[in-house]
Formats: C-alpha cells, structure tokens, sequence
C-alpha cells in the first residue's frame, strides 16, 4: 500500500501540473529565494510576483503588520516590469519542471490587454489576471469588486491572451458567485481566489495609521475560514477548475480546500514561517490519501459526502 | 541548500531583566556565518505569533552560535522561555552582514539592543587581528549592560545613557562628535534607526565610511516578499528599494535615504 | 494626574454611556452568567443575545469551530423570544446601571418593525437592527448586503422604533460607506459594526463541513483588522457616531478602534477566553489617556494624527 | 463572584504517553466543587488556541483540585509543557456536575479520557460512604492506564480494549449488557459520544437511571455564548436545546436525544 504511487497530477483546464502545491504570488518572489531552501521541482506551479508593464518601486513607508494568525501588506506591486522578467527570470525558472503563472497587473485595461499580448509570445505557461489592484478610474476600487468591470476586463484580456488564463478574484465583494459566473463566461480557463482581504491597523503610539496607504491586504491563517467559504462556493458555481488559496498552511487546511472544490491549491504566507510547507503539504496529502484510499488525488477534489 | 531546521540550545544567560543569550549549536550544514548577518527564528511551535523574528548573531564559533535577545513583545517573551537543550528553528544566516578585512583602527557605535551584532563583530575582528585599535560608544536608555564584554573588546569606550546617571547623559552623536577628527578606517554602526539616521549625517560629512546594520518589519526573511525595504540613493535625485532583509542588513551611510 | 478623574462618558447620539465598553450581541447571554465574574456596572452597556419574535430553538449539529485566532459560529438566533426577554430579563439587567441595547432579528420586514414597536414601549434603551441575518425573501442573502433592503428596512422600522435606533452592519459587502450612507439617510441614530465575516470549516475526517449549514459566523482576533479598516471607512463617511467592533481583545485593540472614530466599541469573542476583559480593557484606556494625557475620552476618539 | 485566575501547579505526573495529570492549588475563593464539574483552562498565554479547553476534575480535596488530561491537540499540548510551579489560568468550577447522595450500589462505565472525571466521582462516593458497592467497566481503543487506581476504587473491575489483547476485546456495552440485571441504584457514565449513544438505550430498556457526562465543542464555558448544546427531550415528540457547559454537562439517560 505505503509503495503504491499515488497520481498527484492535476488539469486546471489545459494547465497541467504535476501536483497540487503552487505558491501564491507576491509571497514567493520569482524562486530564486526559496530555491535555497527547497527544491523547486517539487511546486507544480509558481505565481511570480505581480507583473507590470513597467517596473515599479512599490509602496514607500512600512509594509507590513503583523495581526494576529495573520499579516496585512502593502508592497504595493514592487518588480522589475514584464521585460525584466521575461529577460531574467523565465530562464531561471525554466530549469525547474515547475510551471510558470505569470500574474499581470494593469492600471488601466489597456496595459492588461499590452501585457497579455506580450506574455502570450513567451515561455510561461499561464496568465493570471490580478483583478484586485485598486482601478483609478473607478475611484480606486479595485476592478475585481465592480461586476461590469470584470467583465469588460476579462472579456478584453481573453481577446489578447493566447495562453491559458486564470482570473484571480478579489474576496471584498458582496457576491463572490455573480463575479465568478462573469469570469467563467469571458472565457476564463480557471479562477484562482482568494486574494487579501481589505484591511488596516494603527499605531497607537504614533496616533497614525501604520500602512501609509491606510489599508492593506490581509493574508495568513486568519482569513482561511473566509477564503475556503469562497472556494466552496466558486467551486459550486462555475465548471471550470479552482485554483484554491488563502491562509493554507498546513496538510489539513490543504486538505480542506480539496474537499471544497479547488483542483489545485496555492500557498503564500505560510511560506514565511517555513520555507518547507509546500513540500511538508505534499507528503501529508500523499499520507491523507493513503489513509483515506485515494489512489489519484482528483477522486480527493469536491469529494464532501 | 540553505539551512533551516531545530538546533538544540547549548547554554542560556541572563544578562538583565529584559535582555538574555542564547547560545546554540551551529549545524553542520551552516558553512560560514559574518558578524552583521541574522537568523530568523520561529518562536513558538503552536503558529503564534505566525512570522519568525529576525534576531542577529552576537557571536559565534565553529561549534556554537549566539542570540542577544530583549524581551519587548510575545515573540522575544516566548524565546526567553526556551531553555537548555530544547530546540528551536532557526532559519540563516541571512543578510549580508558587515564588510570587514584588515582595518586597524575603528570606531564602533551601538545603542540599545543593537550592541548586539556589534560585540559578534568585535569579537570576530579581535579573533582576526588582536592589534586591531577599537574606539566603542554605546548609548542606552536606561541601565547600560554587556559594559564589561565591550571593556575588554575595546581600546576606548564611552558609554552613554538617557537615564543612568552614572553615565554620561545624552546620545551617541554627542561623544561622537567629540573623536571625530581621528583616522578611523571605518565605522560600524547598530541601533534603533533615530540613532543611525542622527550619526549618519555626521559620519557623512566627515567623509568618513560607515556601514550601518539596521532593522526593519520583516516576513519571509530571504528577500522573496518585498515587504522590508531601505530606501537607497539612486543617481542625483532617485531612490531604489531594497531589501532590508537580502540586500541588507547593512548598508553604507553614505547610500541610504532616512525619510520620516 | 493620577488621581484626577477622567471623563469617560460618550454619547451615541442620544444613547448615553458612563463608558466606552460594550459587549456584542449574542457573546454576552442577558449579562447573567457573566455577573458571576465581573460587575456588570464597569459596562457601559449590554447589547443581548439576538431576539426574535417567537422564541428560537437555534440550529442543530455542531454550532462553534475554532480557527486561527477565531471562531466560526452557527447559533442560529437561538433565543427565548422577545416577550420572555421582556418578562425575564428587562428587570434582572435593570439592577445594574449598564445600559440595554435589544438586538432585534425578524425573518421579513414586517418582523422587524413589529419588534421595534414592541420594544419602543418597554423599559430598553436603544434598539439594534441586526440586518446581518439571511433573508429568505432575497435567496438568502442578509438584509444588510443588499443596498435597496437596507433602505428600505432601515426606513420602515425607524418608523415603528421610537427609540435610540442602532443599525449593524454586515461585513460581507463591497463597499460599506455606501450602505452606511443609506443607514444613515433613513434615520438610524447610530451604526454598529462589524456583524461576523461569512466563514466554513470542513471536517477532513468526516468529509463533511463542520456545520449543517456549510457557513457561519467569524468573530474574533483574526477579523480584527478588517473591522478596524470598516469602522474607519464609515466613521470618514457619516455624521452619526459608530459602535466599532470585530475582535477587539486588548486593550491596544481597544484604542485603535476608536482612534479610528469609532465613539463606542463592542467586545464580543474576546470574553470567552477572559471573563473579565472588559474591566481589563477599560482600566487599559484610562491608563493609555493618562498616559498620552487626554482627559476626556472624546478627545480620543478618531484623533489620528 | 466566581472563580478566574491563575493558579499555582503543585505537582505533575506523566501516566503514560499521552496522559497526565496536573494537581493545582485550590483557591480559597472556590468554596465547594462537584465530581463531574469540570474547569474552564486557559492553555496559552499567547492567544493561541485562542478559546479556553473544558477540563474534568478528576479529583480535588480542600487544598487541592486535579485534572487529568490527555494530549490531543496543540491546547492539551500546551497543558503538557506547564511544570510545577508555574502558574495556570483556570475558570470554574462550571456545570452542574454529578448528582449523588448515599446510593449502596452503583455502576460506572468510563471510556478513554473520560474516566477522568470517573475517577474523581468515586473518590469522593468512597471518602463519604467507605461501604458502597462499586462496579467499574472500563473502555479503552489502545492500552489501558489508571487500572490500578480504579481497582482501588472498585469492587468489581471489568477493562475492555479494542487494541490490547491482554484485555478483553470489544466494546462497554459487552460487560454491561452481561450485567445489566443486577439492582444498581445509579449508574455514572463518562466517554466519547458514541459510546454514551450505545449505553443509553440498553440502560434506559432495563430502566436503570444513569448520569451520563457529555461532551461538546466549547467557548464560553458558562452558559453565555450558545454554541454548545444538548438536544433534550419535550413533551412527548419535541426537543429542546439546552447548553452542554451550563445545564449539563451532566444530563440524564432518560432525557437526552442523540443524533448523528
Ligand atoms: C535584522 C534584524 C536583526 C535583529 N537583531 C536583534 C537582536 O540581535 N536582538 C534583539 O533583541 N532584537 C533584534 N532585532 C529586533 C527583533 O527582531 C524584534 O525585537 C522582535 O521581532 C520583536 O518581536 P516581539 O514579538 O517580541 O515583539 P512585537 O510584539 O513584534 O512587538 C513590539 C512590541 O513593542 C510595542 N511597541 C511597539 N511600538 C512601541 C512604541 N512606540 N512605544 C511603546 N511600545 C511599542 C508593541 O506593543 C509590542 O508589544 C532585530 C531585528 C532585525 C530586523
Ligand atoms: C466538559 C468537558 C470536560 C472535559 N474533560 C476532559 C478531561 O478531563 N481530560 C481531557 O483530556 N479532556 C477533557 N475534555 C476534552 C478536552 O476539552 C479536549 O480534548 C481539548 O479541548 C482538546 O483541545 P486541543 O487543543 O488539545 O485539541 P484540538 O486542537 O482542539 O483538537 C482536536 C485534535 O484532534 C484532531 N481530530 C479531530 N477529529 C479527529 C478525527 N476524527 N480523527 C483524528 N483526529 C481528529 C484534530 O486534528 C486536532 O488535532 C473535556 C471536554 C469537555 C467538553
Ligand atoms: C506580501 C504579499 C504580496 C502579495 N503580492 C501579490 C501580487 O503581487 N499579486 C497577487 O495576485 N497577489 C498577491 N498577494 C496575494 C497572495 O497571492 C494570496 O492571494 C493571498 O496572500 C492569500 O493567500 P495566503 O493567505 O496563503 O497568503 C500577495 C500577498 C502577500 C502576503
Ligand atoms: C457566538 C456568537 C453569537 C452571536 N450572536 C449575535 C446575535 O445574536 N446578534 C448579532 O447582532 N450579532 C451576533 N454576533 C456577532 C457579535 O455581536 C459581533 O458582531 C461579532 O462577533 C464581532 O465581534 P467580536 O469579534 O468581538 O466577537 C454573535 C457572535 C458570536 C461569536
Ligand atoms: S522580509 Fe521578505 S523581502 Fe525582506
Ligand atoms: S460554551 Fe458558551 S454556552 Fe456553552
């Protein structure tokens, strides 16, 4: 039993992956940090840090505070813009069998568009389109919470993407399902969720709001009951494949977000307090599975009773 | 691979009521370690809190590396709760600590807690040259501690403190301002950031190098996350961020913007 | 200055306090386990378990799961029906000076205003309109999450409440200045907020979400910063004063929420673990006020640098 | 007022792997406890877990209160590390307990953990009436432990285990339906759910009563919150909800639905 190979090989609609465990962008630079510390075959998939057409600075001031089982961050989309990346990390990461997801942010749905058609000529194997930037235009709401932006976005991004398309959705909405039928309907190939959850904490002794930019994204085990809410629900409502994440960090969390529906899982804060979790996930998924005789984990996926 | 893992504590001290040593075994996976470089350590087994706290090498051996640790929150509180021959996940070393060779004569700042990473540099300077001339000035706050360590690593100490009065009352910059006309060949600087940002002008207009090891919130700890950043000069007018954690902790006075 | 005596008193907009502390509808019972373990006086008033119409056997199965800093309930309104609390506990929470805030729940409109009309004419002092609850005749969906129920719901019961009027707010919303604008507009005296975050569990060994009704409740530390960051979205927003509240546990907590703006602040999960955090809390800001030299708590509140 | 602070540990003791027992001081303020009533234990300083974990008394005497806990998860692993000495945050005593006067003969079935509060029950029925007729079953999945305490405390001892062959093999409901005949006035039973749903009905048939103490997910621990529950029987056909840490955790067989 304890020798029979497990199959561990997920589709999320023409993205293959040879397990389960992505990591989440932003949470995981583009690799080369953490390939000291693990091995990166082991990843069925990286999200690099979010992409721009030009490289940006990202947010001045402090960046993160720390809350309880939780963090909140505003790095405010800090990289070196999509030719660095394509120039300097695509071969990195393409020593690796892990996939690359390249995670394309726009300030406008034009540089979506610009950067979907840049990216669709190049050696990555997925685009993910991060919908929960803050739209100017839009008074600053982010595009993901606005149902007739998404579907502008994701109708006009799916017109220049020639790659396989994933749809990150952001969790501050009142109707997760209505944004995701949108999503599903513009022709998205998978919808990854959940993004940050909006939120702000003060400095009681310097009487001010510690994040210069007042609020940030709210990620960790904290958010995970909110994240495997929406993933269960996503997944209810749309057929095409979850790419599941928000707090997972660790084999039950994983597992749980399995049951729920997602075909793949992402991991991001977790990586912070062990640089191992993906790898430690994997193992103990393969041990639920052998306990529970599951012989291909996509028996495992949505299987509630 | 880098090393991450549990190391058993080898011995514990208590040098105050709030500041105490701990001294661990240096795993064998860990090849070489520079003074100024850091470990980020997990400091409970049940998540909380969820990130590991940066804390630097204040000295090590071939066999043994040591944490000068203040208690002020949970973090802190729960690493003075381990004790001998427990373990503890350590995650480094990280950052690229201090540049050092063959000075011979230095000027060495420290205030607070950020004495620390400073008396691992001294030891490891002396270690490799015992002429080496060693101006110290510490600050503290309150109650001065580590006096006699520093004695004996020192040609020169000054010791300062806000409320001590003991010690000479004030801040670093005063005694500073008073030696720094010698030929120090570098300077060596840790401390809350209104003390670095308060010499490094100094520093700088005497034209003298300084390498500054300083602090910032940290998460990941190996420069994957962006969420620490110093804010360097760049060109004329600009500025780059860089990572506290990977591209620092230190960094040379004359590089780095102070805002705010 | 130790000795001289801070003024704590706040006032909701016709609801007087003595002071800032109060417990959350639902953690507290009608305040009599807890009279056991600290002086109901040192509140400044108590906001009971949630009242319906007709008494409430509450829902079935398992009602609580642990998460990372918090909780996820699934009560369901269990509650004795507003008459009993009429008969039987108006009079046992009126030997103490805390004041009585009645959190009112109707399955439809008509309820809640029956409810309001009810109360107004019982010895109460202010009436909590939790529009948090699902409401059938929307599929479900809360009161609160849509905008056009919110008004009208708001608009028919301050008709019938002729009393200090409480509207809490659900945080599961995109944009929660615009439902407090509405709140605001249709008369409420005041705003609480926020109700608990929408959340799931799912039991890895069953394979069954923990609770019959797939989602419940998150209350606690975890959601802290995301009520924090809505409690100063609305106190930017309206004129009315806000009752803040989401996992305030200490005393730090406490005071970021009403250097946020919030006038009054709620304690709910928090007394779980420590029976007597309201007295802590309390203690906490005097010391803080001494400390940072405000004599009047109303200096206090929302005074961000 | 009702008891909730810390409390020093007098003693500590291992039982096997997983069990152990924590002895504490009793506080003067706790005038009178209850076998059966249980304590409300903060298991970590740092907020996580963040909800107290319900807690038997497994003994107490006018100095002293016992528990007697098995590791299951990260709070029970926090109890673990408490040594003698350190100080505890306990709550209680909550519920109502068992209800006894001077029956002459009695049944007890204890499963797992739950023979704790068993333990407890017959300690004080013994130091009241030396003369009582005690016939203990007790259940375990693995190996059994406590054995020669209850031999000490019983007069009849039957042990089944479901995994140790030196026991025998099975199942409570196998030793009790073999002497469910005999004329005990009361019978106490603590265990896992499902093995208080398999005693109940044969007990109930044979119109034994028994004092079953439950089980159920907590957060307040005294009543306030409603999230824990029994379903109780009304009326002939009805159910009504009342709360597993406040109206119980002790409830009669005759009374109790359960579901699932
Ligand atoms: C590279 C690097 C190296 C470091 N090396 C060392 C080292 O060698 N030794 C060492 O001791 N530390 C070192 N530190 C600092 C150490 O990491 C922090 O002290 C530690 O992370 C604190 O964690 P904590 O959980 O104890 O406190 P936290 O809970 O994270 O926080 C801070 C506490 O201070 C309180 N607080 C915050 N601001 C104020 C204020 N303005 N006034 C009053 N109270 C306030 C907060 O309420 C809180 O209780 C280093 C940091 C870095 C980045
Ligand atoms: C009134 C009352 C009295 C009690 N008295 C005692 C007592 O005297 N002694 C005592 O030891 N306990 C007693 N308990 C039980 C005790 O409260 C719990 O064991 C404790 O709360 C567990 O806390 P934890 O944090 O260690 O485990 P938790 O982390 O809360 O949880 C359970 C662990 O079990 C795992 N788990 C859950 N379900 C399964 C499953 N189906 N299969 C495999 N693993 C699973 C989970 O992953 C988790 O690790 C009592 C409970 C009550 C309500
Ligand atoms: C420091 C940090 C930076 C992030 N940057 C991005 C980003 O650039 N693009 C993006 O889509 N999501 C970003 N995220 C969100 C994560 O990808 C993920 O959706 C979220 O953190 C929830 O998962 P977690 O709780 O496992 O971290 C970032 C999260 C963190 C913590
Ligand atoms: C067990 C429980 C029951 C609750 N019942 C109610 C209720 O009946 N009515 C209501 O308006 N809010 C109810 N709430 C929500 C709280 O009043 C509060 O809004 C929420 O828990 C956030 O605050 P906290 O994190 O401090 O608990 C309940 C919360 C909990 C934990
Ligand atoms: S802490 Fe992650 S980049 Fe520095
Ligand atoms: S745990 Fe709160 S009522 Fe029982």
């Amino acid at each position: 039993m304890h020798n029979q190979s497990l199959k561990l090989g997920v589709d999320l609609n023409g993205l293959t992956l040879h397990n389960p465990i992505t990591v989440a962008s932003g949470t995981f630079g583009f690799g080369r940090e953490y390939s000291e510390y693990i091995d990166l075959n082991q990843i069925g998939a990286i999200s690099v840090k979010g992409l721009t057409l030009e490289p940006r600075s990202g947010n001045e001031g402090i960046r993160i505070v720390e809350t309880p089982m939780g963090m909140l961050n505003s790095v405010g989309l800090q990289n070196p813009g999509v030719h660095a990346f394509i120039k300097e990390e695509i071969p990195f990461l393409r020593q690796y069998q892990t996939k690359i997801i390249a995670n394309i942010n726009g300030n406008n749905i034009e540089e979506y568009c610009e950067m979907a058609q840049i990216l669709s000529n190049e050696d990555v194997d997925s685009l993910e389109l991060n919908i929960s930037c803050p739209n100017v235009k839009n008074g600053g709401l982010a595009f993901g919470t606005n149902p007739e932006v998404v579907k502008e976005v994701v109708s006009k991004v799916r017109k220049h993407a020639k790659k396989h398309l994933i749809v990150k959705l952001s969790p501050n909405v009142t109707d997760i399902k209505a944004i995701a039928k949108i999503v599903e309907q513009e022709g998205a190939d998978c919808i990854a969720l959940i993004n940050t959850l909006s939120g702000m904490a003060i400095d009681i002794y310097k009487r001010k709001p510690v994040l210069n930019r007042i609020s940030g994204g709210l990620s960790g085990p904290a958010v995970k009951p909110v994240a495997l809410r929406m993933v269960y629900d996503v997944a209810q409502t749309v057929k095409i494949p979850v790419l599941g994440m928000g707090g997972i960090s660790n084999t039950a969390d994983a597992i749980e977000f399995l049951l729920a529906g997602a075909t793949a899982l992402a991991i991001g804060t977790a990586n912070f307090a062990n640089p191992k979790v993906t790898a430690e996930i994997l193992n103990g998924i393969e041990t639920y599975m052998r306990t529970y005789q599951y012989d291909d984990i996509n028996q495992l996926i949505g299987d509630l009773r | 691979m880098k090393f991450q893992g549990l190391v058993r504590i080898i011995s514990k001290k208590e040098i105050n009521d709030e500041v105490f040593t701990l001294c661990v075994e240096r795993p064998k996976a860990i090849e070489s370690i520079k003074a100024g470089q850091f470990f980020n350590i997990k400091t409970s087994a049940y998540g909380s809190p969820m990130l590991r706290r940066p804390i630097s090498v204040s000295g090590y051996d071939k066999d043994s590396i040591e944490f000068t640790i203040k208690v002020i929150g949970d973090g802190t509180k729960q690493l003075h709760q381990y004790e001998v021959d427990e373990k503890i996940d350590i995650m480094g070393p990280l950052g690229n600590g201090f540049e050092y060779s063959n000075e011979q004569e230095i000027l060495v700042i420290g205030g607070g807690i950020g004495i620390a990473p400073v008396k691992g540099l001294l030891e490891v300077l002396k270690r490799e040259n015992p002429n080496i001339k060693v101006t110290t000035i510490l600050g503290f706050k309150d109650e001065p501690y580590l006096e006699e360590t520093f004695n004996a690593l020192s040609d020169t100490l000054k010791i300062v403190s806000e409320t001590d009065s003991r010690y000479e009352k004030g801040f670093v910059t005063e005694p500073l301002k008073s030696i720094i006309w010698k030929p120090f060949q570098m300077t060596y600087a840790c401390g809350p950031t209104p003390m670095l940002k308060a010499i490094t002008p100094v520093l700088n207009a005497a034209k003298m190098p300084v390498q500054l090891l300083m602090e910032e919130k940290m998460a990941c700890g190996i420069g994957a996350c962006l969420v620490c950043t110093c804010k360097i000069k760049e060109g004329d007018f600009g500025y780059k961020h860089q990572r506290m954690c990977k591209d620092g902790p230190m960094f040379y006075g004359s590089e780095v913007i102070f805002d705010a």
